[in-house]
């Protein structure tokens, strides 16, 4: 059975791929927000947002450094809540997919 | 696999079928299903292979909100197929970071 | 921009419920979700709900929601599915729908975004396959795919052992269900409802790690101590192709920080939640608050919560005075008090009682043993429910005014009709009959699978924990409007298995997996 | 925290850092106290780039370049993103070129290398851009940098060498006997020292009223929108560049700009980070309230409308973060570095504007100042006393 990826570590962010061993070298490193785990690490920067990794880096935070889990604030949420297409903001009705002049395609076949 | 028949659910609702493309192969899908529900349903589980690791990543949350299960759709990348429709002819590729 | 008095982010169970009270006395509501149905996580919740009558006990939650969404929209209010609320700017909230942002300004504004799953991680956490345990409820009940075909359910809170079940129901095998804890964190109905088919719930063990290619294919599971941490050779591989993650939900806020509302932690409402006051009101006067984003509780709850956040927006935009909305008010408040009634506090039943399944007189034990099928009623909890009170045409079953008291049994006119198996949504109560025949006791089940077993076949009876007893013959079965797709099945066994008996198994092929490929 | 300090660095922006981090590899006792996190101002809110496109002889250009072969050599040393990226200026307007034209012969005399990129070569180069371009100057020696792992590199260095570093500590007040320096009072308790560099950025001011003096300060409230990962889309950096009159008034001679761009003075600005996340700016708005650091509504609207005019491929990608920083500008927009005439230690390193990191090597400047070490540079033009005097 294929286990080689694990054993590159525990992932936290699924988003960023970061480990559980970084996160902690991080606290380690005098992190003691999940923004600062989040500059230093980029656990929390994906396109989710940590959404799906915050609660469970909290509580690495707070069994690393004591730090009660009800003092520990999410990383602070921004502006757009969801992934919003700059189109619709930025211009009138465009559908998403259609008739697109620009291709990411061939960007990704580089 | 499609639950077609439920003790609580009932038979499934006919509905227009559709075929989209996954990286070239065609596939089934019902009108009005997610993205990612055709693709599952079709037995497809890695929808995407991870920046890093080279992982393979699929379905999580289902609401939209884990983005795991991000892929490319008609040429645009990180489209959250949990909770974009299908569409007739859709060109869906597994997204390689 | 779009102009309204009332803005409901949310059109789950609280963000409807509030949108109808609103919406009753006069007030101008729209309601935004950002998915493309109705009802939130109702529209999935195919078991039948606890409570009482006022709180639609009895209804399958997916019925509930259909129910609240019409009611809604016949009272005039405007639901926008689709539409994504992704920020506040200066009073006004940006919703984007279609691709097309638009501008919110609402006199006030009712947050019900309800909660977001929580995780575990382990090594391997990440393979398709493993999944929250809500999105493979998703998949199943509202896009009718399975999920899986060998699943793994980690977590043995009520959104663990109630999706369990409904894997069943749709066809997949549930090796076990999986806890960390040293018991079972859900009711005991629901746990009773998986083991019996036979699903073991492993407390005190965990996911040590998923192994697999491009998906899932095997799991260990160990056994933990006290502290969580793995006892050293305990693991086992299991092979599975998919693991449910119910480890909890925290409460969606996001949009609650956004407004700078004044938050507080609060660990057994599953994390940070906005500070409110009795009228379901934050921090920042005009913002109300309704359901899991005010704290993980039940849906029940969230619709009480939605009412009294509505009426309040309601009344301090004009449309009730305020002696009328108080009574409303005083009327879910009530109800809340019942539905939070928490069980732990309730006084347990007896060892003796239990042998018994439900709490009977003691100067009717003698009644067990007539002809006739009586109830037995295996719940145990002090669960705030009561249809099986409510039921009963002759007023067997009492649980008084405090929904949360166990049912206690009055035998003298009950004539055996089985209304009650039919109405009680833990799947608790069965009919037995111990002198059926010479050798043979008759015991009537609820049954919530397919294929149904038919008059005369030959299935396999199940004990309490799923395994086999012996062999029985389906004497009936009986599927009416009334049972809302609960079927009766009535059994003869060997009498001397008449109190092991509790389930059966089909030995017919299961035309419930047709399409198998 | 230790309770004495020879010297008491307040901010652990892109500026503190580099003087904490510089005074702990002089052998000084340094206390470090910042209200936030580590890089959470206007460190925390840039493109992050050093753009030759829009440098001039000059003291600007000495400490950008200066910047620059600091951050190179840091980045033996540290992983922040250190990404020789070059810039492209984009010309919209022939009305542009002749101005361009000019700018490049003056920027050429001083070392800044560009060359032209013809509309073929773009064709070619940059796939991605609106056919509206004309042509455009690509800079070579721009870079850019992650901020935020940088200023946690100079402080995680800084405190392996004996730097007392306190995050998420206020500074309540600092008191002064006899016009000198006695002590600092924090939230986590008093620092005795006689040395204060207040590098607090646009909270200088109010770092400057606890000793009685006054730092005037403009802050530009300006708004970076973050991107979702994407494929790399030609040139990581580019922008365009609005024509000024004499009396600095924009002339805008550039393509379609509407009345809200116009309004929150637009210019677009766009960076790819190594990640493949873009950053699309950018816009100011002066602001007085220095607790305001929402993005609004209309500014996020106006920059992103510019931007896909440059380039229409934008509007497919999705936006996941908008935020604001502050930039303290100095009246005369130059950084204000040195000691105060009237109250004996307390030095001042602020007023970079939104050239922070560009100009990040004013820390070295300063430190190797107060140390008595021959600078890079002369400091006279930057000196504190220019402003202090004219209260």
């Amino acid at each position: 059975m294929d286990n080689s990826k694990n054993e590159q570590g525990k992932l936290v962010c699924r988003c960023e791929e970061v480990t559980e061993e970084e996160v902690r070298q991080a606290i380690k490193d005098g992190a003691k927000t999940l923004r600062e785990i989040k500059m230093i690490t980029r656990a929390g920067m994906g396109l989710c947002q940590g959404r799906s990794c915050s609660k469970i880096i909290s509580l690495i935070l707070a069994e690393e450094t004591g730090i009660s889990i009800d003092k520990i604030e999410p990383a602070g949420y921004r502006p757009p809540l969801r992934p919003i297409a700059i189109s619709a903001l930025a211009k009138a009705k465009k559908k998403i997919g259609k008739k697109l002049k620009y291709k990411f395609s061939s960007a990704y076949n580089e | 696999m499609r639950i077609t028949i439920h003790p609580i659910l009932g038979l499934l609702k006919e509905r227009k079928k559709i075929t989209i493309e996954i990286d070239g192969q065609k596939i089934e899908a019902l009108e009005g299903e997610p993205i990612a529900a055709a693709l599952w349903n079709a037995g497809i589980r890695d929808f995407r292979y991870t920046r890093k690791r080279k992982e393979p990543r699929g379905f999580f949350c289902g609401i939209g909100l884990c983005t795991d299960c991000k892929m490319i759709v008609n040429g645009i990348p990180n489209i959250r197929t949990c909770v974009t429709l299908v569409e007739k002819g859709m060109k869906i590729q597994r997204q390689r970071d | 921009m779009i102009e309204t008095e009332i803005a409901i982010v949310g059109a789950g169970p609280a963000g409807l419920a509030a949108a109808c009270e609103s919406a009753q006395v006069g007030s101008k509501v729209i309601v935004f979700d950002e998915n493309n149905h109705p009802g939130g996580q109702l529209v999935k919740q195919i078991h039948k709900f606890f409570g009482s009558k006022e709180h639609l006990a009895g209804v399958r939650g997916i019925d509930i929601g259909k129910k609240l969404y019409k009611r809604a929209l016949s009272l005039g209010v405007e639901v926008r599915l689709g539409t994504v609320v992704w920020g506040y700017f200066e009073n006004q909230l940006a919703v984007v729908f279609n691709n097309q942002v638009e501008v919110v300004s609402a006199k006030k504004i009712i947050v019900a975004t309800g909660a977001l799953e929580n995780t575990l991680s382990f090594p391997g956490w990440t393979l398709p396959g493993i999944m929250g345990a809500g999105g493979a409820q998703t998949l199943m009940n509202l896009y009718r795919i399975l999920p899986g075909k060998k699943v793994l359910m980690v977590g043995a809170g009520n959104v663990g052992l109630i999706i369990a079940y409904q894997l069943l129901q749709a066809g997949a095998e549930v090796i076990a269900v999986v806890e960390a804890a040293p018991k079972i964190g859900g009711y005991k109905v629901h746990a009773d409802k998986i083991l019996r088919n036979g699903v073991p719930i492993l407390t005190g063990h965990t996911v040590k790690e998923a192994l697999g290619k491009e998906r899932v294919e095997k799991v260990i599971i160990a056994q933990v101590r006290s502290d969580f941490s793995i006892i050293p050779e305990t693991e086992r591989e299991i092979d599975a192709d998919t693991i449910c993650l119910a480890v909890g939900l925290t409460p969606l806020t996001e949009l609650l920080w956004l407004m700078e509302c004044e938050m507080r932690y609060e660990s057994d409402l599953g994390g940070f939640i906005p500070v409110r006051n009795k009228n379901m009101e934050t921090s920042i006067s005009g913002i109300y608050i309704a359901g899991d984003v005010a704290g993980i509780e039940e849906a029940s709850i969230a619709m009480e919560e939605g009412r009294i956040a509505g009426i309040a927006a309601a009344e301090s935009l004009g449309h009730i005075i305020s002696d009328k909305a108080r009574m409303i008010k005083n009327r879910a408040e009530e109800s809340l008090l019942q539905l939070r009634l928490n069980p732990s506090f309730a006084p347990r039943m007896t060892e003796k009682n239990k042998t018994n399944n439900g709490i009977i007189k003691n100067s009717q034990i003698e009644i067990l043993n007539r002809n006739g099928s009586i109830p037995i009623i295996e719940c145990n909890e002090c669960i705030p429910c009561n249809p099986c009170e409510t039921v009963c045409l002759f007023g067997c079953i009492q649980v008084g005014t405090t929904i949360t008291n166990l049912p206690l049994l009055n035998l003298d006119k009950c004539t055996g009709c089985g209304q009650c198996v039919l109405a009680c949504p833990g799947l608790a109560i069965f009919l037995l009959d111990r002198n059926y025949s010479k050798d043979e006791a008759a015991i009537t089940l609820p049954y919530e699978f397919l294929p149904l077993p038919k008059k005369g076949e030959k299935v396999i009876a199940l004990d309490r924990n799923g395994s086999k007893v012996c062999e029985g013959e389906v004497l009936n079965v009986i599927l009416t409007k009334k049972g809302d797709r609960t079927a009766l099945v009535k059994i003869a066994i060997p009498k001397e298995h008449a109190d092991k008996v509790r389930s059966i198994k089909t030995t017919r092929l299961d035309s419930g997996k047709e399409g198998e490929n | 925290m230790k309770n004495t300090a020879e010297i008491v660095v307040i901010g652990a922006g892109i500026i503190g850092s580099t003087i904490t981090y510089y005074l702990a590899k002089e052998g000084l006792d340094v206390v470090l106290v910042e209200q936030a996190g580590f890089c959470a101002g206007s460190s925390g809110a840039t493109h992050c780039q050093i753009g030759m496109h829009n440098r001039f002889p000059g003291w600007g250009l000495d400490l950008s370049i200066k910047s620059i072969e600091i951050l190179k050599d840091l980045s033996n040393q540290y992983d922040f993103e250190y990404d020789e990226t070059g810039s492209l200026l984009m010309i919209d307007n022939p009305s542009k070129l002749e101005w361009i034209e000019k700018r490049r012969e003056i920027q050429f005399s001083s070392g800044i290398k560009s060359y032209y990129l013809t509309r073929k070569d773009l064709d070619r180069e940059e796939p991605y851009l609106s056919q509206n371009i004309i042509s455009a100057v690509f800079y070579p020696q721009s870079v850019r940098i992650n901020s935020m792992r940088l200023c946690h590199a100079l402080i995680s260095d800084a405190r392996k060498i004996g730097a007392d570093i306190n995050l998420h500590t206020n500074v309540n007040d600092i008191i002064v006997k006899n016009r000198k320096i006695q002590k600092v009072k924090t939230s986590n308790g008093d620092i005795y020292t006689h040395n204060v560099i207040n590098a607090a950025g646009a909270w200088a001011t109010k770092i400057s009223n606890l000793v009685g003096l006054n730092i005037p300060l403009n802050i530009n409230k300006g708004n970076v929108i973050i991107t979702e990962k994407i494929p790399k889309l030609g040139i990581k950096y580019k922008g365009e560049i609005i024509l000024k009159d004499k009396k600095g008034n924009p002339i805008w001679a550039s393509n379609e700009i509407s009345e809200l761009e116009k309004e929150y003075s637009v210019r677009f600005v766009f960076s790819q980070t190594v990640h493949g996340n873009c950053l699309i700016g950018r816009s100011g708005e002066f602001s007085e309230n220095l607790y305001d650091r929402d993005t609004s509504y209309l500014s996020i609207r106006a920059i992103l409308s510019r931007a896909i005019k440059f380039m229409p491929i934008l509007e497919d990608v999705k936006f996941i973060r908008t935020f604001a920083g502050l930039r303290p500008y100095s009246i005369d927009e130059k950084p204000i570095l040195g000691p105060s005439q009237t109250v004996n230690g307390f030095i001042v390193a602020t007023g970079h504007g939104d050239k922070g990191i560009g100009w990040m090597s004013s820390g070295k400047l300063l430190v190797d100042h107060l140390c008595g070490r021959k600078t890079f540079m002369s400091i006279e033009p930057f000196l504190f006393d220019r402003i202090e005097n004219n209260i």
